[in-house]
């Protein structure tokens, strides 16, 4: 890579990486350097996947005959609920914004870490507490409630650990509120000197508009909780329909979060993507500014539309219009994202590495995801279809199609500049094609028996619906092993990789001008910023006096 | 910090005066509740509340010296707030009540019946 | 149980849904197609190396485009949810002649209560072309009577009725199943909803055991809970007559007016000291716990039957019956 | 630690940009919690309509008396509170180690009368529960979320003791300077503390009373 050497030369001597900064465990447990938390948060939400990971695949095995295989229900109830709320909230909504929010927001915008490293540093010990309090719930027996803990069921009939359950995951929105709280604080006041607002890259709005969205809808979540827990402990009539609760009343409170925490998987995915595609079309992305405003908007509207989960909870005709409506517009930016995406292709020098290929597999999974999110927003076909299979496929071509693509589009993408390290590019095609495949064989079907009546959390299940279980435990099978490949060789890479350029994708941004891994203070000279973000460009451009961004060479000669 | 007299005398004067502005309607507030005004009470007393919560955000958190993003942020938590309350009144508001015994009065807020004890 | 069972939209309602899902279908292939098309297109033209024609695009062209798709995709998505909002507003209305179902859902099981008196467990037997309202309430936690070929779905929460109403179009046996998560025997809630011809309909109704219809059983638990020794006209104690209630408007003691409906009756009986009627001291005693559901949607059916003017059958024959009703 | 102990956090340039971050991360907090409460009173307002008149019979029975005092010592405690904040920019270590003690003082004498209150309700056993004294049954859902909000805002305001008390501590024995930006972030949580309890107060103390 030709300008690669032009960047070392810059930076002068190879400066001491923030890995080198202390090799002891207490320096890692007690660091306040947001790249060391960063990768702290990585290892334990990678942990948290494969559990939940295996908890689905038991689930899989078991849907592969109409009876049953080896689970009884009560434990068939407890692995699919175990696996809803380990994947929701100790792996999906922490996964973008405290492994790659955490290490590249400073470095984006040219600051030397967070507005309160401290405060990161507590944020996730809040996530580990709170994963001590599930894993003591899973361990003892786990809970049968499902990830959504509705009342009654939770306060009075569910047999499992529902209060340490509900209490670990009242800890962990905590943790996410404190990122929420430092991210917005940073993007506001540690700005390099001449990065505007509109000159921030799209990862950074979409850091900046999830922690919106974290900061004001988790505590909504936490409330909720804590009333479950109440009722359930002290007997408080709060849902309880004897004395005249509404059970309805708390699914409003429960899904006030859980529809922004939705978007809190998306806006970050979205981040990331519109940082792929750009590098390896080498273009612009297109149309900017219309790109911040959609995110902002889905940030925004995404806190008004949590009634289409309720259209047949018993909620009114009229409330049932209202949120089908608000959800109808809220679909409106994110087809706008979609189509810019699209359109930066246009005229571009495409590659296709592997970051590249998630990211193009994110656009095609969001947008079937998002077209059948219309189905679900319309009220006739959701009275069908809700609480069916249909809906299960829905929100996973949105959170594994979507937002897992693209946490594996964005590893692959600062894989070097985190690690230092090279991957196999071959084998990261493997797996990203595999993934894709996988992916698409274990939630096709799903779409389909689902408009047929399969209801979800089925442990037995009618006979008529076995082709369709079957096809999508084998796709499940080929999806767990698109998802371990990963895992060996980003390790083998660790310690035989090549050693990584400080911009090996030769992209733009200020992430990529300080070497790799970064030095602990993140930029040996505080950089200074003049040009629009992705100024990618075929034709060779030499921008500004002191060229703080790396000069672009005619599409690589290598 | 320390420089004009006027700056000191202010810095002590209107932590006192809000005080006394508070106080007074805290106990408007409780002499209020004791009036006969049926639907008006309870107007009345959140109103008294909102206005001494708005004196103690101005004055006392001194949001009227600070940034403007830390006052954006002061109403953005009361403006998301007013999402939440908005949309789920107006799922409680519309239950219908009679015609066709859509749903008992157990969960439905009927409006015909009790207007005046609200 | 074939896969008809759960496929064949056996109601008009059912194909509207139908002719809604496969638009939505067809609009979303469309645009999935033509992204797809696009990503696919632009990545073979423009991969790198390639001879086509590059160049920055003039920057109005990105802006006419940009406003241009996303004006398409609002009115797009405005028609799909017009189209979508008309057809759930149409079926609000509940036709007059509708027959009552009571449902009560229990965990893992439903009971069924037919109007003629029949009680079943996990099947509802209907007439075709018979408009059925369902009303529905559970015993615990909240279950979700969905009926995969009416298309329809309604949760059934524990305190509380709700509503669901068809007209089957077409005879056979369907699925029925529980679709909100109940606890551990979720899955095995499930029943059978069979639809009959008027002959089968009339024979299955005959061939059920000797029950009273509703009314009867209600009118037997009326006296036998003790409420015709106030509620009687010809009792001697101040008590409001029941008869012609159902429906009309009931003063109350605080001035209040509210109509007789279902839910007010179940109150009155659960917490007579909500709702006192005027001119009435409130000297009801409360019958919750007393009386089950399945009484309550007997001595409410019963209440109703009084409501077509027919005189209270005293238990002492040959009263002359004097309409004391003051209403 | 050098001498003169600097106030100056890692990432920040200087004192007043530091304040500003302190200000807009403590807001962004009280924005959280706003929802947190929020939550509690949506639930709160949705059961009020649904049962006025349960809501009347059930809030006749709290103790004004309680509610009143305790509004008085808050509101006090807001503003001394204020002042400490005043003195520790003006950098008057005495006056702002005292302005803290008396909003700790103030504060622990809310917790006991609140302690008295709760015994006294106890005593009274207006805890919802099998044999619960009012009718109907939905009064137990005014005394349920009575319940919950009050003790939710009695552990914020415990809380709120500990730290102007850790942070007293730490002033006091000059581990940070008196002007430290930190000041601003305990004052303006324990304003919110104080604010939830100018709403609670005409929501659980004021209702059923004409």
């Amino acid at each position: 890579m030709t300008n690669a050497a032009i960047a070392d030369a810059a930076v002068g001597t190879e400066p001491a990486s923030y890995l080198e900064a202390g090799h002891t465990l207490i320096s890692w447990l007690t660091t306040t350097d947001h790249k060391r938390i960063a990768i702290l948060y990585a290892i334990s939400i990678t942990l948290f996947f494969f559990i939940g990971g295996i908890a689905i695949a038991m689930v899989r095995l078991e849907l592969m005959t109409p009876h049953g295989l080896f689970l009884t229900s009560d434990a068939y109830n407890r692995l699919f609920s175990l696996h809803g709320i380990i994947m929701v909230w100790f792996f999906l909504v922490p996964s973008i914004p405290a492994t790659m929010g955490n290490f590249l927001l400073p470095l984006m915008i040219g600051a030397h870490d967070v507005a309160f490293p401290r405060l990161n540093l507590l944020s996730w010990y809040l996530y580990v507490f709170g994963a001590a309090f599930t894993v003591y719930a899973l361990l003892s027996g786990g809970v049968d409630t499902g990830w959504t803990f509705y009342t009654p069921l939770s306060t009075n009939y569910a047999t499992g650990y529902v209060i340490a359950a509900a209490a670990g995951v009242f800890v962990v929105g905590f943790s996410s509120i404190a990122t929420g709280v430092n991210f917005i604080a940073t993007i506001h006041m540690l700005r390099a000197p001449g990065l505007t607002w509109f000159r921030l890259p799209l990862f950074v709005w979409g850091m900046y508009t999830v922690s919106m969205v974290m900061v004001l809808a988790t505590p909504v979540l936490a409330m909720s909780l804590l009333l479950v827990i109440a009722e359930r402990a002290f007997g408080l009539p709060i849902f309880d329909a004897a004395r005249g609760g509404d059970p309805v009343l708390f699914q409003h409170m429960f899904w006030f979060y859980s529809h922004p925490a939705v978007y809190i998987m998306i806006l970050p995915a979205m981040g990331v993507v519109s940082e792929v595609i750009p590098c390896f079309a080498r273009r612009a992305i297109f149309g900017y500014t219309f790109m911040v405003y959609a995110l902002i908007a889905i940030a925004v509207i995404g806190f008004m539309v949590w009634g289409h989960h309720m259209f047949v909870a018993g909620q009114s005709p009229l409330a049932n219009l209202v949120f089908s409506f608000l959800s109808f517009i809220v679909a409106v930016p994110s087809a706008i994202k979609v189509f810019n995406w699209t359109a930066t292709l246009h005229r571009g020098q495409i590659t296709f590495e592997a970051p590249m290929l998630y990211a193009l597999g994110f656009v095609g999974l969001f947008t079937i995801g998002g077209l059948t999110g219309l189905f679900l927003a319309s009220v006739p076909i959701d009275i069908h279809a809700t609480d069916t299979y249909f809906v299960i496929a829905h929100f996973h071509f949105i959170m594994v199609g979507g937002t897992v693509s693209a946490y594996m589009a964005g590893l692959h993408f600062w894989w070097p500049k985190v690690t230092g390290r090279m991957y196999s590019e071959a084998w990261a095609r493997f797996a990203a094609i595999t993934t894709f495949l996988g992916f698409n064989a274990t939630f096709m079907p799903q779409f389909v028996m689902g408009w047929d009546g399969m209801p979800r959390r089925y442990h037995y299940y009618p006979d008529v619906f076995q082709a369709w279980h079957v096809m999508s435990s084998v796709g499940a099978l080929i999806l767990a092993v698109a998802y371990v490949l990963p895992l060996i060789y980003f390790g083998w890479s660790l310690i035989y990789g090549r050693r990584a350029p400080a911009n090996p994708w030769n992209a733009t941004g200020l992430e990529w001008q300080t070497s790799s891994p970064p030095p602990k203070e993140n930029f040996l000279r505080l950089p200074r910023v003049e040009v629009e973000p992705y100024a990618y460009s075929d034709t060779d451009q030499v921008s500004g006096a002191n060229n703080r961004m790396p000069v672009r060479a005619q599409g690589e000669t290598a | 910090m320390t420089n004009s007299h006027g700056r000191r005398v202010h810095v002590w004067l209107r932590p006192i005066a809000v005080w006394v502005a508070l106080v007074l309607l805290g106990l408007a507030s409780l002499g209020s509740a004791y009036l006969p005004l049926n639907a008006f009470n309870t107007s009345l007393n959140l109103a008294i509340a909102g206005t001494m919560v708005i004196l103690l955000w101005l004055f006392l958190m001194d949001l009227v010296g600070s940034e403007a993003l830390v006052r954006l942020i002061a109403v953005a938590g009361l403006l998301w707030l007013s999402f939440m309350f908005a949309l789920t009144l107006s799922d409680y508001f519309s239950r219908a009540c009679e015609g066709p015994g859509d749903v008992p009065p157990a969960t439905c807020v009927n409006q015909k019946t009790n207007r005046g004890a609200f | 149980m074939t896969t008809d069972s759960f496929m064949t939209a056996a109601s008009d309602y059912a194909s509207e849904v139908d002719n809604t899902f496969w638009v939505l279908v067809t609009i979303s292939g469309l645009i999935t197609l033509l992204v797809a098309s696009l990503i696919a297109g632009f990545s073979l033209r423009y991969r790198r190396g390639s001879s086509a024609r590059r160049g920055p695009l003039p920057e109005r062209f990105g802006h006419e485009v940009e406003i241009g798709w996303t004006m398409a995709t609002l009115f797009l998505f405005l028609f799909i949810f017009w189209w979508a909002a008309s057809n759930q507003l149409s079926a609000l209305d509940v036709p007059s002649n509708a027959l009552e179902v009571h449902v009560v859902a229990k965990q893992w099981m439903w009971r069924v209560q037919q109007p003629g008196g029949a009680r079943e467990i996990n099947e509802i037997h209907i007439l075709e072309n018979q408009p059925i309202r369902l009303v529905m309430t559970s015993e615990d936690v909240i279950h979700s009577l969905f009926l995969p070929t009416m298309r329809l779905k309604q949760d059934v929460l524990p305190g509380r009725y709700t509503f669901l109403w068809f007209t089957a179009t077409k005879t056979g046996v369907f699925h029925l199943t529980c679709a909100e998560y109940c606890g551990t025997d979720h899955s095995v809630m499930a029943g059978r909803l069979v639809v009959m011809t008027a002959p089968d309909y009339a024979r299955w109704t005959s061939a059920q055991p000797e029950a009273d219809d509703l009314a009867h059983q209600g009118e037997a638990l009326f006296f036998a809970l003790g409420c015709s020794g106030c509620h009687a006209p010809t009792s001697s104690i101040h008590a409001p007559d029941l008869r012609g209630i159902y429906g009309h408007a009931v003063p109350l003691a605080d001035g209040r007016i509210v109509t007789a409906d279902e839910p007010y009756l179940r109150d009155s009986i659960l917490l007579p000291e909500k709702d006192i009627v005027a001119g009435y001291a409130p000297i009801m005693p409360s019958f919750r716990g007393a009386v089950s559901e399945d009484d309550l949607v007997k001595l409410i059916a019963y209440l109703k039957s009084l409501s077509t003017a027919r005189t209270l059958p005293s238990r002492q024959a040959g009263e002359d019956e004097v309409p004391t009703g003051a209403q | 630690m050098s001498d003169a102990v600097t106030a100056l956090r890692e990432p920040w340039p200087d004192l007043d940009r530091q304040r500003e971050g302190v200000s807009v991360g403590i807001w962004l907090f009280i924005a959280s919690e706003v929802l947190f409460f929020g939550a509690l009173f949506l639930g709160y307002t949705v059961y009020r309509t649904l049962y006025p008149e349960a809501f009347r019979i059930a809030g006749a029975q709290t103790d004004v008396f309680y509610g009143g005092v305790n509004l008085l010592l808050l509101l006090t405690s807001s503003v001394t509170m204020t002042f400490g904040v005043d003195a520790s920019r003006q950098e008057r270590r005495r006056t702002t180690l005292v302005c803290l003690g008396l909003t700790m003082l103030l504060g622990t004498a809310f917790l006991i009368f609140k302690g008295f209150e709760y015994s006294a309700d106890i005593a009274k056993g207006l805890f919802p529960g099998a044999h619960f004294p009012l009718q109907p049954p939905q009064t137990q859902l005014f005394w349920a979320f009575y319940w919950v909000m009050t003790a939710v805002h009695a552990v914020h305001l415990a809380v709120g003791v500990g730290v102007v008390g850790v942070f007293a501590l730490i002033l006091w024995r000059r581990l940070l300077p008196i002007e430290s930006p930190g000041m601003l972030g305990v004052a303006t949580y324990w304003h919110f503390v104080d604010t939830v309890w100018i709403i609670l107060f005409p929501l659980l103390y004021l209702v059923g009373r004409s």
